[in-house]
This record gives C-alpha cells, sequence and structure tokens, in this order.
C-alpha cells in the first residue's frame, strides 16, 4: 500500500515542479516589457558606451592639431605583444639643439590585447581609449593605424 | 635511471568509437572527447586536448610581470579578475609589498562578483546541455548586468585586466558600489526562477541525482578542487584555508556536500552564488578611501627564489608557481589550472554511465577550455 | 606538523635527503632513484599523510630537468615541497608516481609534453596538447622561427 | 464551362455566400456535383485529387513556414529576447527567406552512404505527413476523407514516418546519426502504445471511430469537459505521448542536440534538411490537431450550458477559426514544454512510458468503459 500512495505521491510531486517550472517561463511569455535584446544596428545613435570602455587607443588631438606624445616609446616596450611602434625623428630646432619629435606613431589594432598598459604607463597622457567598436573592415592592412595626424605636432609645455 | 615505457591500445575492437568534439555543442570549445561506447554505455573516454593551446607559460617566460596580466585574462575566461589576481598576489608577496585595504577589499568584491558571473554562465550553459534552452538565456540575462559593472569600472567585460602588481588598473568608477548593490538586489529576486525552472525540476532532479559519483577519496587523489571537490566533501576553499586579500575579514560558509554525484556539483555551484552575495554584503559599504595602487619600480625584478601562491577560482585551485632568477621576467612560471586537473577525473566518474550522462558529468565539472590548454 | 618537524620526519626517513627551510614551505630535494619512496612513504605515514598533490611542476635547469612536488595533507592541513632532478638531460627519466596520486597522470602527461621528461611505470604516457612532430617547448634551448619572434 | 456549371451547381445553395464558411459541405458538394456532370467519373476523381493535392502542398508550407516563425517567436519572447525581426514586419518573411536559402544550399552527397535509401528517408517523412493531415476535419465538411476508420487511419499512418527517421539515421553511414535513429525508433514504438489507448478513451466516449462524428458528439459540450477525469487525463497523456512521438520538447533524444549534434538529420543538408525540418513542424500540427479534434470539441465553437447570448456570439465565429485556434492552444502548450524542461535521458523516457503512462492509462480506459456503461456522462 505504502508504495502505491509513494508512487502516486511521485507523480504529483513531478507534475507539481514542472508546473513550477512552466509559470515561469509562462509569464515571461506574457511580459513583452522585460525583453532585454536591443535592436543594435537600429540604436546606433543613442546608444552610449562607458565612458572607460576600451574599444581601441587613439592620441587625442586637440583643435590646433597638437597632441602629447613626445615619441619617448614607453609604450612601446610595455605592450607585450608588439602591437606599437614609434618612429621617431631628430629634430634641430631654432636654438640649434637637437630634439626628438615622433615621426609615426605605429598602432596595430589586429594585434592589440587591450591591457591598458600603453595607456597607463604613458609618461604624458598622450594616449587614450576611445569607445569605438565597430573595427570590422574587408582589408587587413586598414587595422594598421597611425595614431597622430599628419601635420601635428607635439603640444606646447608638454615634455 | 632506465626507461621503462609501455604502449598503450586504447579501445577494445569491438567498442564503438565516437568523436565527441571538437567542434560539438556541449563541449563548450573545442575539447574532443573519444569515447568507446558500448550500445549506449559509455566504456572509456579519452580527453584529447590541445587545440587551443597558445604556451602561455612559454610566453610568460620572456616577457614581464605587468605584462603577465594580460595572458591570465585569457586563460580561464570566465575568472579573469581572479586569474589577474593570483600572478599579482605572487608578485606582491616575492617583494613583500603591502597592500592597503582598499585594493584588497576591492580586490576581494571584484573575485566574488566574476565567481558570480561565472556560476551564472554555469547554471546557463549546464541547462543548455541538458536541453533545457531557456535557462541559458535567463542565465545570460543576469550576467550582463555584472558584466555591465565591468564594463564601467574597468573598461572591459570579460577580458577585464583590472589587477596589476601593487595594486588596480584603474579606481573603482563613482557608480560602482550603487550599481553592485542593485544587481545584489536584483539578482536575489530572480533567483527563485533557476530554482523552479532547473534545480526543483523532476526531470532535471532524475537526470542529475547518483550520477558520476566521486568518492571523497578519489577526489583528494585526483586532486578535484573548487565546486566539483567541495560537492564530494573535499574542504579545499582556499579563501577559507590560506586566506588572501580580504577573505579572512568576512564571515561565509564553505559550501559543502557528502554525495559528490552531479546534482550536488550542480547545487554547490547555486549555493555558492549565495555565500558569494554574502560576502559582497559585507564588503561592499566597507570600501576605505586611499590609494588605489601601491608606486612600484618601474622594471619589476623579482627576488632570486621560488614562488608559490594559491588562490580559489570560480572552478578550482589555481596555483601561481613563479621560479625566478632575478631578472624582469620569470624564469619558469607555472599555472596549475583547476581546470586541467579537473579534467582527468573524467574518465574515472563517466564509466558505465549513459551517453547522455557523460554529458551532464562533464557540464557538471564546467570546463572552460582555454585554462585546460593554456 | 610545522616546518621543522616536517624536515626532521623526512630526515629520518631519508638520511640523504637535502632538507632546506623555504619561505613559505620545506622543501626537500631527493635523488630521482628515491623519489618515489619517499613520496609513498610521505603518503601513507600516519604522522604527515600528503595525500593531495597540489601541483607538479617541471623545470629545465639547463644541465638537467627538474620536477618539482607540492604536497598537501588534507588531515593536517600542512604543506611541503618534493624536488627531483634527473640524472641526465639527453634521457631524461623519472619514475612516475601516479600509483601514488591519480591526479598526477595528467600533470605527468603535460611535463612530458612541454619537457620530454619520461616518466616510468606512467599508464598512458603520450603527448598532451602538442603532436609527436613537435619539438619540447618549455625546454630552454627550444629554437621556434616562425612562432616566436623575439624582439 | 466548367466554371459555369461549378457555379451553376453552387447556385443550388440558395443561402448568402458567407454561410459557406460556417458549412463547407455545400461547397465541396457543388464543386464535386459541378465536375461529374461536366465529364466521366474518373476525370472528375482526378481532377478532384490534384485540386486536394494543390491545396495541401500550399496548406503544409504556409503553415510549416508559420510554425517555424512562431515557435521562433514564442520561444524568444519566453526567452527574454525579439526572435526575428528583419525581414518584413515583425520578421514574418524570415522564415520563408531560410527557406530560400536552404533551397540554394548545396546537397551534399555523403561517401559510403546508401544513396537511395538516403534520398528516400525524406520523402516518407513527407508523405507520411500529407497522408494524416488527409483525415483531418478542418471544419464542417472541410476534410479530404471522411474514414469511418479515422483516428485508426490516423494513428496506424503517423506511426510509419519512424521508418522515414530510421533510414535516415541508417543510411547516412554516421554513428551520430545512427544512435539517434536507433533512439527514435525505441521511443515512437513504445510511445505508440499510450497514444492508442488515450485515443481509446475517448473512442469510447464517442461510440465511433470517424472523426466527423467524433466532433458531432461533442455539440453539447467538449470531451474535456464532459468526460469526467478519465478523459482529462487521457489528454494530458495524449498531449504528453504525443509531444514524444513528434521527437521534440524534452523527449527529443533522436536529434539530442547537446549530445548527438543533430542526431538522425546530422548529415542531411539542404532542401532534404529543410523537409525534415518541416515534417517536424506539421506532426506537431498534427498532434496538436488531433488533440482538438479529439479532447477540444475540433471545430465545435464553446458553448456555456444556458448562455443564449454567449453560445450566439460564439456560434457566430466560423469553425475553421474555433479549430485553428484550439490547435494553436495545444501548439503553444507543447513549446512551453519544449522551451521549459531539460531533456529525458533514453532509458528515463521508457521508464516514463511502462512504469507510469501505461499503467495510468490502461486503468483509464477501464474507469472510462465503466463509465459509458453506466452513462455517468453528461
Amino acid at each position: 500500500m505504502n508504495s502505491i500512495i509513494q508512487y502516486f505521491k511521485e507523480i504529483l510531486q513531478g507534475v507539481g515542479s514542472l508546473l513550477k517550472g512552466m509559470q515561469v517561463t509562462n509569464r515571461y511569455f506574457f511580459s513583452p516589457g522585460k525583453i532585454v535584446t536591443q535592436k543594435y544596428p537600429n540604436n546606433r545613435k543613442d546608444l552610449v558606451m562607458f565612458e572607460r570602455f576600451k574599444g581601441e587607443v587613439v592620441m587625442p588631438h586637440n583643435e590646433n592639431n597638437e597632441h602629447k606624445c613626445t615619441g619617448c616609446g614607453i609604450c612601446e616596450i610595455n605592450c607585450p605583444n608588439g602591437t606599437i611602434e614609434v618612429i621617431s625623428k631628430t629634430l634641430v630646432t631654432e636654438d640649434g639643439k637637437k630634439k626628438r619629435i615622433i615621426d609615426k606613431h605605429i598602432y596595430r589594432l589586429g594585434m592589440c590585447t587591450f591591457c591598458a598598459l600603453c595607456v597607463k604607463t604613458c609618461p604624458s597622457d598622450a594616449l587614450a581609449f576611445s569607445q569605438e567598436f565597430e573595427h570590422a573592415v574587408f582589408n587587413r592592412a586598414l587595422l594598421i593605424k597611425t595614431l597622430n595626424k599628419p601635420g601635428s605636432q607635439l603640444m606646447k609645455g608638454v615634455e | 635511471m632506465e626507461e621503462i615505457i609501455k604502449e598503450v591500445v586504447i579501445g577494445e575492437q569491438e567498442e564503438y568509437l565516437i568523436n565527441i568534439g571538437p567542434q560539438h555543442p556541449s563541449t563548450h570549445g573545442v575539447l574532443r572527447l573519444v569515447v568507446s561506447l558500448k550500445g549506449e554505455i559509455v566504456k572509456n573516454v579519452q580527453p584529447h586536448i590541445g587545440y587551443i593551446h597558445r604556451g602561455i607559460e612559454k610566453m610568460c617566460e620572456s616577457i614581464t610581470y605587468p605584462q603577465i596580466i594580460h595572458l591570465t585574462d585569457r586563460m580561464d575566461y570566465l575568472s579573469a579578475c581572479i586569474n589577474n589576481e593570483a600572478v599579482c598576489l605572487t608578485v606582491e608577496k616575492a617583494l613583500e609589498v603591502e597592500i592597503p585595504d582598499r585594493i584588497k577589499i576591492i580586490r576581494t568584491i571584484m573575485a566574488e562578483l566574476t565567481r558570480i558571473q561565472s556560476h551564472q554562465l554555469f547554471w546557463a550553459s549546464y541547462g543548455m546541455d541538458l536541453g533545457g534552452q531557456t535557462c541559458y538565456f535567463y542565465g545570460l540575462r543576469d550576467r550582463e548586468k555584472i558584466l555591465d559593472i565591468f564594463e564601467e569600472t574597468t573598461g572591459g567585460r570579460m577580458i577585464v585586466s583590472y589587477n596589476c602588481p601593487g595594486g588596480l588598473m584603474y579606481d573603482i568608477h563613482p557608480n560602482f558600489q550603487k550599481r553592485v548593490k542593485e544587481f545584489i538586489k536584483y539578482f536575489r529576486s530572480v533567483l527563485w526562477e533557476y530554482d523552479a525552472i532547473l534545480t526543483g525540476n523532476v526531470i532535471f532532479r532524475e537526470r542529475t541525482i547518483g550520477i558520476g559519483k566521486l568518492s571523497l577519496v578519489d577526489a583528494i587523489s585526483y586532486g578535484i578542487t573548487g565546486p566539483s571537490g567541495r560537492a564530494s566533501g573535499f574542504s579545499c576553499d582556499i579563501r577559507k584555508q590560506e586566506p588572501y586579500s580580504a577573505y579572512d575579514r568576512v564571515k561565509f560558509n564553505e559550501v559543502m556536500f557528502k554525495e559528490g554525484d552531479t546534482y550536488h556539483r550542480y547545487l554547490a555551484r547555486i549555493e555558492e552564488m549565495r555565500e558569494s552575495m554574502n560576502i559582497i554584503d559585507q564588503l561592499i559599504d566597507n570600501i576605505p578611501e586611499g590609494q588605489y595602487f601601491v608606486k612600484m619600480k618601474p622594471v619589476i625584478r623579482l627576488p632570486e627564489g621560488e614562488y608559490f601562491q594559491r588562490v580559489e577560482t570560480a572552478r578550482g585551485e589555481l596555483d601561481v608557481f613563479i621560479i625566478s632568477d632575478g631578472n624582469k621576467n620569470p624564469y619558469r612560471l607555472k599555472f596549475r589550472s583547476p581546470n586541467f586537473v579537473n579534467l582527468g577525473v573524467l574518465n574515472h566518474i563517466t564509466k558505465d554511465f549513459k551517453i547522455a550522462d557523460l554529458i551532464a558529468i562533464a557540464g557538471s565539472l564546467d570546463f572552460v577550455i582555454p585554462d585546460i590548454d593554456r | 606538523m610545522d616546518k621543522t618537524q616536517l624536515g626532521e620526519f623526512v630526515k629520518s626517513l631519508k638520511p640523504d635527503a637535502i632538507v632546506t627551510d623555504g619561505k613559505q614551505y620545506t622543501e626537500v630535494t631527493v635523488a630521482d632513484t628515491e623519489l618515489h619512496s619517499l613520496a609513498k612513504k610521505l603518503r601513507e605515514s600516519e604522522e604527515t599523510w600528503f595525500d593531495f598533490l597540489v601541483c607538479l611542476t617541471g623545470v629545465d635547469y639547463g644541465k638537467d630537468f627538474g620536477v618539482i612536488y607540492h604536497l598537501k595533507s588534507t588531515r593536517y592541513e600542512h604543506m611541503i615541497v618534493l624536488k627531483t632532478r634527473t640524472s641526465e638531460r639527453e634521457k631524461p627519466v623519472l619514475n612516475s608516481v601516479c600509483d601514488i596520486w591519480k591526479g598526477a597522470e595528467f600533470h605527468e602527461r603535460e611535463v612530458y609534453d612541454l619537457l620530454g621528461v619520461k616518466f616510468n611505470h606512467h599508464p598512458d604516457l603520450r603527448r598532451l596538447f602538442l603532436d609527436s612532430s613537435w619539438g619540447f617547448p618549455l625546454r630552454k634551448d627550444y629554437v621556434d622561427d616562425i612562432n616566436i619572434v623575439s624582439k | 464551362m466548367l466554371l459555369s456549371k461549378i457555379s451553376n451547381a453552387l447556385g443550388i445553395v440558395s443561402e448568402p455566400w458567407w454561410k459557406v464558411f460556417y458549412d463547407f459541405s455545400s461547397l465541396t458538394k457543388g464543386i464535386d456535383e459541378g465536375l461529374r456532370s461536366s465529364m466521366s467519373t474518373f476525370w472528375a476523381v482526378t481532377v478532384e485529387m490534384v485540386m486536394i493535392g494543390v491545396l495541401f502542398l500550399l496548406f503544409y508550407a504556409a503553415i510549416g513556414l508559420f510554425l517555424v516563425y512562431a515557435e521562433r517567436k514564442v520561444c524568444a519572447f519566453i526567452q527574454n529576447r525579439l526572435g526575428p525581426n528583419r525581414i518584413g514586419p515583425y520578421g514574418i518573411f524570415q522564415t520563408v527567406a531560410d527557406l530560400i536559402k536552404l533551397l540554394f544550399k548545396e546537397l551534399i552527397p555523403i561517401k559510403n552512404a546508401d544513396s537511395f535509401l538516403f534520398n528516400l528517408a525524406p520523402y516518407i517523412v513527407i508523405i507520411v505527413n500529407f497522408m494524416v493531415l488527409a483525415a483531418i476535419p478542418f471544419a464542417k465538411g472541410l476534410h479530404a476523407i471522411d474514414f469511418n476508420i479515422g483516428i485508426f487511419y490516423v494513428i496506424a499512418v503517423s506511426s510509419m514516418s519512424v521508418i522515414g527517421v530510421l533510414l535516415a539515421g541508417w543510411s547516412s553511414n554516421s554513428k551520430y546519426s545512427l544512435i539517434g535513429a536507433m533512439r527514435s525508433g525505441a521511443q515512437i514504438v513504445s510511445y505508440e502504445l499510450s497514444i492508442g489507448l488515450a485515443i481509446i478513451t475517448v473512442v469510447i466516449l464517442a461510440g465511433s471511430m470517424q472523426l466527423s462524428e467524433i466532433v458531432e458528439a461533442q455539440r453539447t459540450g467538449w470531451f474535456i469537459f464532459k468526460g469526467h477525469v478519465p478523459v482529462f487525463i487521457a489528454f494530458v497523456i495524449y498531449i504528453i505521448s504525443g509531444t514524444a512521438e513528434t521527437n521534440r520538447g524534452p523527449f527529443d533524444m533522436a536529434e539530442a542536440e547537446s549530445e548527438l549534434t543533430a542526431g538522425y538529420h546530422t548529415e542531411y543538408s539542404g532542401i532534404k534538411f529543410a523537409f525534415f525540418y518541416l515534417a517536424e513542424y506539421i506532426n506537431m500540427f498534427i498532434i496538436a490537431s488531433v488533440a482538438s479534434t479529439l479532447f477540444l470539441g475540433g471545430w465545435m465553437p464553446f458553448h456555456v450550458g444556458n448562455w443564449e447570448g454567449f453560445n450566439r456570439i460564439m456560434d457566430f465565429i466560423p469553425p475553421f477559426f474555433w479549430f485553428i485556434g484550439k490547435t494553436f492552444f495545444v501548439i503553444y502548450l507543447i513549446m512551453l514544454f519544449k522551451w521549459t524542461f531539460p531533456r529525458l535521458r533514453i532509458d528515463q523516457l521508457l521508464t516514463l512510458e511502462w512504469k507510469y503512462l501505461l499503467p495510468i492509462n490502461l486503468v483509464n480506459v477501464l474507469i472510462m468503459a465503466f463509465l459509458v456503461l453506466m452513462g455517468w456522462h453528461f
């Protein structure tokens, strides 16, 4: 007799647990307000990334096309996988002194692991992360970027 | 010494060999299991790994200590923050740097958040392994909220690279405490759904209770750590045994079961999420003011010697063993990754179960393949 | 047992072993032929009961290879480090500890795979991550012109 | 000429045109008489068969595509997602686009596969589907054949689809497929029993196997209300074993995505895969429509005792929509099963059948027979 009671008890408990699960899924089916998906390409305009989001490394320039990079190469040394290459050139200033300035700051986005060591160790805060995250291109060569804009100069007062 | 190696023949002739993986929905990556079957009964499981072997230990020998951080992120990508912490703790131990409370507490909170999100993904993918696909989306839905917290503070979602030798990369975001509290409140209110859909479900219980039993003796002998080991009654929580960071100042229970079957391995993780929330509750309002990093030398050189640090990741014990020869990069760096060791037990506990149980057991050990291969 | 007691205990088991007091743990260096018997004794004697092989690391020391065993007792919560070195570099062989700790099987396969140290009496000694055509990448003299670019 | 004759025949019906939606028998009768009066019986029957065939093909494609879309939307809403939303408004043409993609996909020939059986298998599954659809009463007078053993025919034919599954698994020379097919064989053979017994419960109550008569018998009230507890139990068992028979939901052992990648149709590609895929949904539709016919009154509207006004309003909704509505309700239930529960293991599946469903079902049939014998039903 006991085993028969046990048998029906098992069935009822089992069905009960199943109904409990169905209750949850059914409730979500009838509550469209809880949908969490974003319609991504459609909401491009009002999509705001967090300010610290590591999209890609950029070199901020001000309105006079000036940046802060002195070409010291600390970012290149700190980069774990050779993403950054700093090509500098020597310039003779007006008062006859020799000064090393940056020629090209090459950044290979395809190799970057976003460890933030370059941005963090830069002594003059020349590098920063942008919030851009749509990196796909058709040609791999386009991922090799030159961060300093053509014709840009070192900001005054940065050594 | 003389060499005595005997050749091994895998799989008898009459057995039915099938390959599960390297591309298979439920191996969670590129794990390949060569399974010998007798009908539906599993007779032998041979894991073939190395499809995502990147030689992290070799790479570490040629880079500096701060640079190692970004590789540890990519080992067990679900416990990225804890992996970072492990290396940082080892380096700090070697240099004998005193770490301020603020850093310790933030590290602990981040580690516990990482543990919660890892277990959420475990819950999600475990439901899917057993055929309940809705679990996956509920798990990911809740996990997104933690990833958002990570993204706001660290700039990365999974690959956070947040800890660095001597402290943290950035200070916490001003919204951090508010958002964490919101999340804890939210997650406490939806955790019952996890139980309603999976834990209490009669099909789920039938599928998991009594399946893949691992005895305490075997768990210790195989070195199974983390929730999987604790489900067998193996007290292996490093947070309790060798407290690091701020674990010595919080109260929490070590989740332990005796049964050691698939169901309890699952349950251990669900309970750990609750414990982690308790830990965060105790710490989130008590973050002291102060510096978020300790000034280190520009080039970190570890004094000659051997340094061993154990931490508890979401999957078990991660050991970092550094042999330094006084240079700026380690002479030898060994990661004892929990998944790698846990994989060793798979053949032992799946024997004579069905092929569907193999998936359930492998899922309950919660493998992250990049951590196995390193 | 604390660090010094452990050292004395090991000394009583193997008088030849070199016991040093490391920063964290007692470190014991034994000859390759002695290792297996010492490990078995440490595992089985009631005072030590090292039943948990925490970590097994292979190291390339240049002229030979070393293997480092971190052992832990779940009963007494103490830890010890065993170290051993192979007798030569050309054909490095050690005794497997798989029969003492089952978890050693994967660790030893990994060491064999990455360093080429063979383990006698191992139940299933095959390459683990790499295929048989690869060299042994964790050796210091390993050269890979394609994949390792040194600056 | 033919058209005018048909319209003449239709003209006999002296009712407004929209009445046809409430009773299709006059329309079908009219077409039949029109055809017969203009050509020999042989040709008339041939033309009718072609017409029905074309209609069913269109219906098959339409309902299949719609159900795939519905399933994706339902599971999306359950899972807090949006589901397909790109092609057409709310993504309604998504499945059409998928079908076009599958049509253009390469049919990959499998090495060492038994190519004849490999190609035959999807057609067996499809043909079985058509054969079952023929017997289903969609509305009053709207069915291809009205057998006097209709429900028996449905059970007999629908279980033939397992042959297609077994052939697919066996002939594709893949280990995953073979395991999937064998599981499916064991599963369908055992759940056939439960379906049969659950249906017999209703047949006892209705006293007929003819589907149109079973529906007619529910004019005074649906069987699920009329038949006390036994019919309700039979309904639950029917839904469970019906889900199992379609290889869906918690019983999708034959596909078992997380174990066997895709089970018996792992090796299929292109349109042959689409056949299997569509067949699964049509199977689900068949199971649901038989459930609504047997238990929920088929195309009978919902009536409550003496509420004249309410019953009038209910009558106003055409029977076809009643049928479709009930069917979709059952389909939603089956979908809810699939998207809530984890999968059973093969031995548990058989335990459920032989230890729980079958004994309960047998007792249930006895109780039903006793109730009918004593006349203790409404």
